[in-house]
């Protein structure tokens, strides 16, 4: 969050790649999309392009890092080395090792992790190219890929952002309004249980802002919930068609 | 994993919580003492360390001449770093640093960035060229729960207490000259951390709430009440109004403290 | 290890072969479907995705300015990765690069630099000072077997999508100028890999067929039909008569596949 | 060890610090530092500051690396990067390493090793503030720690170097006697058994010379050790101070 | 590989070291020259100087890697730092981790592995000097150790290049033939049974070139198995000799 | 840990050496046969080998230009490194490396760095710009025994070996000009190394006597009988009797075999 003085806002009240505040960047989903992992998702959202897997539940090595009374969930968020640019070293950086983190314990409150005891479940997710809002993107897909394999889960959990950019509270944060933004604020939400499992923000903001823009990106989750719902329902559908 | 023992104390400590009460005597919103001392590492160009309860951290800034980031060529540059050394906890272990300790010196990085504490276009030596590179190494020597709050006092502390070298540049080269310019700090970034126990928020958490809390947020603000930095952990969630709850309860304790430490702008 | 169902399969799939079958119903000197994107990252310099029945696999270029290598000091420097992401595969674990995906670069790296389908004197800026740095990142996204044909194959439709941004040197700076210019490549290596099982050899093995080979052999040659890279792998071994053999199928399977893909130099 | 000429004793044959050839530093320890660990203690000695740690005997993972008729001791001896005059990188430097070795090896002589089979204590080192003398001060304090966490021990050991400045041969050498003068030579001690459990030297001494500093280095072992006793009386004083 | 327009072979056409196109460089091997591995053998090939050692058929640790039904061939080629031009680092090179894999791969059909399961054989190989065809001298001298641990093999394997240099295919390139020809082609073939255990080439090679150089190479392993004979011979004999 | 083997050989080794004498019928003060052979690598700019009995070490010295450590501008820079290669010992692992031979290869650089055996200022091309760096790297490659004494004579073999090639300094650019110059030593620095075994000294203790020592001496010493580097190793002790005795006996023995290998100053 530097605060450069570009204009982000046009007169019209419109932003750089035209969309209003409180609108979303175009999404893309689509789940079951890998032979070899047990769940799997893909996801376009703005110029973010991301794959999730999911392998498990599985034995867990070595073995005394097994739960007696749980799973353990294991997440990994990776760059590819082209997905931004400058080249990215493969080497797991500070920054891919907290959002690894962060999205693991977003993740988690969905999952009935006492349902498989003394198991694993991986969860990989592959960043193939980075526009902003990455890590919101990759909740909304590995949630995706969890459901695919098939993990009993209390609810989907849809990830978005909200921000500022030139005074104005705004959804969905692309590259450009993350970096020259005053403040971003990514959010992971359960819609039906109604709570938030990820919450981070850098920048500045108001108490009051602050509220405004929890508010906002909880409704930029609503409706990429809504995508996720449609993304299941459509790989059922296919599914069923295909064995009809 | 949960041993029995811990279900045992996390049902002790719930009940105590929905009655207002801490294992520790403590209230919900109240803090343990905080002991600060400056400067006790002379080779260090600023250094502190701080008691949080029985929480310790030390932290010693470094200063050297380097290069500046490339996307910044007018700015001088600051690392947060932090280390879990395996003498503070059983549970720490030797080796490079953990998702744990990434995330703390992430942490406490983003609360002094976000706010500007540091100027960092004045550690600007030759634009381009040559900058100063602040090392901040938040060294964990005592845990007893809430490093993030901790840390973030430490790290405040070191850096109100930093020194540099008196210089002028002469033909590209640094010729250091005598005495030393303390740091400007420009704003004191506060992180509130709360635990969430038995759907309860409490401020401060030691150990044992630790141990069983559900969930974790830390909030930073500046001296101006403006939030600058949030970070949820933990594998449980909150709802918006304990979120709002969290800010303003922040906000608050933040200014106290800043008071109590005399630490104004 | 070889379990029990494998033992089976293996049975099944040597039957199936020696009868001149196999079990997906392909030819033995039959590819799979190869279905090949191009310009799919938008922020690499270069890019494609490679779809060899099941397999994926993606390859970006990305472009710097670096330095030569000593001993090259008018050459560019072409550096070829391979990255078997654990998402590609249950065998697949994160970490360093392991012998497998260290063996599948040096293989792609070999074609790519033996066939010289990269100008990489056409790459030098500053003799000795400053050159292009290319970066060929390949990133196996799904493996249902053979890596190396699809990576071969996506490393170099990513390296015929590759542009490089106009510059001119002034006073040994480097000034970007409007537009791009394309990279031409010089040749196109296609490897082409044999499985060997029950001593009969097939093309282009899926992962059923790797799991029971007893061998492999990877024969990588240039549109003149010569031979520029040759890797055998696995724990088996091939004879003289089936070496050649392979030599000669490999030249017409990548005449064939140059053809169908429509690259022609 | 470089051998520029400088002047390290005045004509007065007092050091750079003002000490006599054969004065220590001053010198304060403290037993029970740390609420976490199993025992600890703190030394400051001139302006070396440097926190121990102990923790066990406790099981050994993994588990083929136990012995089954004695315990393991593991040391970590660690500099904080802010203790030496250049940040020094968090990563093990070779000097870490070799030290950790030699340090383990001055106080495995002390413990009864035998006690508690098939378990391993582990000796954490943290040096805060570096000044010369650092593996000196560390053993002093770590075996401190060690009797702290009621470790079973033959002896405590109590550790100081001597070397040779300006053709003097002195006690407990500081950072820049270690680094300009000619010979430094650490020793460590049990004075109730009377013997050396490290030796090193580097630099060079007659074979005279050689023997003088091996006897100066053992006398100041024997005050270091003083102190040593009287800092774990303090600490059982005061724990029998508060129990009545 | 590069092309520079050296010239490599003269007019009486021989090449930079005298040789004839199809000659060996001169080669020395011996076993048995270690006395704690389980197995030893050195050679000299031209200016290549190798040692490899095998230690095994062994417990494997951790157990989990073991296999049921055959055991587990380890193979580390590693060069000395002083073994090339410029100083090597000691942490294994891509190119090494490359060549550990072919050299095992080029092995491992000579040995019945289902002779010993659960059990791992680890092959040392040490290159002390380097000087063009190191793989295959390597995996000439590391089949000797096996021989020489007395593990059970089909045959030894005989391993040496060809390639091409200035138009012609010549046998067994040394450090300049290999940088400055056109293509290197090594080979490694168990003669008894006539099959090719290791086969890598790059370079530029028409189809007729190709297995005119296959075809050399593997005349050249043949007259190296000659020797490695003799080398299991000269051992055998002196052993018997001292016996009596 | 002490297998009941070992514990029967150490009666048996204990009980000889009470006696005054040891299993392999040497006297207690008596080192094995010395074998040094020099130059066997062509490659390296000096190189030695030497048989202690059946422990066998290689050194090979390299010699690259490059920059001065900031506080020894005018020094040229001497690099000690050790492996301890799996081939050498079933005890030695493949990987990084671990205390024992960074401790090697530390106590050999401290005698030859503490003897000025080599003449570092010699080695300085430009002050604070460019100098000689000597990589000295120790190899073992049997194990049967007293890796120091063995691995400071190959290491000092090594350098009286090695010549650097002639060169001229022009407006900053090393020219090289034919012919090289030997790197001459200053002074011949011997480890001589002790084992206490029930309470008793002796040198150059071989595998099994090191297996059932109680702990080690290392004594080195130059030319004029001055010690110049000590290390006490193994997890026992020494009196100040004991010490002063090896003192002692360190010198003759030094002497001793810098005559044997007419290694004078």
């Amino acid at each position: 969050m530097s605060q450069k003085t570009e204009t982000l806002i046009d007169k019209n009240g419109l932003r750089i790649d035209g969309r209003r505040p409180d609108e979303l960047r175009p999404i893309k989903v689509e789940v079951g999309v890998l032979s070899n992992a047990d769940g799997s998702a893909y996801i376009e959202q703005g110029k973010n392009k991301i794959l999730a897997a999911v392998y498990g539940p599985k034995e867990l090595h070595p073995k005394h890092l097994a739960l007696p009374d749980r799973m353990v969930l294991r997440c990994r968020y990776h760059m590819a080395p082209f997905s931004v640019q400058e080249r990215k070293s493969p080497a797991p950086s500070r920054r891919e090792i907290e959002l690894s983190k962060v999205v693991r314990e977003a993740l988690e409150p969905a999952i009935f992790m006492e349902y498989y005891p003394r198991t694993a479940i991986d969860v990989f997710i592959e960043v193939l190219q980075a526009d902003g809002g990455t890590r919101c993107a990759s909740i909304t897909v590995a949630s995706l890929a969890l459901a695919d394999a098939g993990i009993p889960m209390r609810d989907l959990v849809a990830a978005c952002s909200a921000g500022k950019v030139d005074d104005t509270i705004v959804l969905d944060l692309m590259d450009t309004e993350d970096k020259v933004g005053s403040a971003d604020l990514p959010v992971a939400y359960m819609p039906n249980l109604g709570v938030v499992t990820l919450l981070q923000m850098d920048g500045i903001l108001t108490l009051e802002e602050f509220e405004k823009a929890v508010n906002l990106a909880i409704d930029g989750c609503k409706r990429i919930y809504a995508m996720q719902k449609e993304a299941l329902r459509a790989k059922y559908v296919s599914i069923k068609e295909s064995e009809e | 994993m949960m041993s029995i023992v811990v279900r045992v104390k996390q049902k002790q400590i719930a009940q105590l919580i929905s009655k207002g009460k801490r294992l520790d005597g403590r209230d919900l919103y109240e803090y343990r003492d905080i002991k600060i001392e400056q400067g006790i590492i002379e080779k260090a160009e600023g250094s502190a360390k701080v008691l949080l309860g029985k929480t310790e951290v030390m932290v010693g800034v470094k200063i050297e001449v380097g290069q500046p980031f490339l996307d910044t060529p007018n700015d001088g540059v600051l690392t947060v770093n932090a280390e879990l050394v395996p003498l503070a906890s059983p549970t720490f272990e030797p080796g490079p640093p953990d998702e744990n300790s990434i995330e703390l010196a992430r942490v406490v990085d983003r609360g002094i960035r976000e706010s500007k504490a540091v100027d960092l276009p004045k550690l600007c030596i030759e634009p381009g060229k040559k900058v100063f590179v602040l090392f901040v190494d938040i060294y964990v020597l005592n845990h007893d729960g809430n490093l993030i709050d901790a840390s973030a006092l430490a790290a405040l502390a070191a850096l109100k207490n930093t020194k540099i070298f008196n210089y002028e540049v002469q033909d590209g080269e640094i010729k250091i000259k005598p005495g030393y310019t303390p740091l400007q700090l420009q704003a004191h970034p506060i992180a509130i951390t709360f635990a969430k126990i038995n759907d309860k928020l409490v401020v401060d958490p030691w150990l044992e709430e630790e141990q069983v809390m559900d969930a974790r947020l830390t909030i930073t603000t500046d001296d101006q009440g403006r939030i600058c930095a949030v970070q949820k952990g933990g594998s449980g969630f909150f709802t918006t109004k304990q979120i709002m709850e969290a800010a303003q309860i922040a906000v608050e304790k933040a200014k106290e403290i800043r008071k109590k430490l005399g630490w104004v702008t």
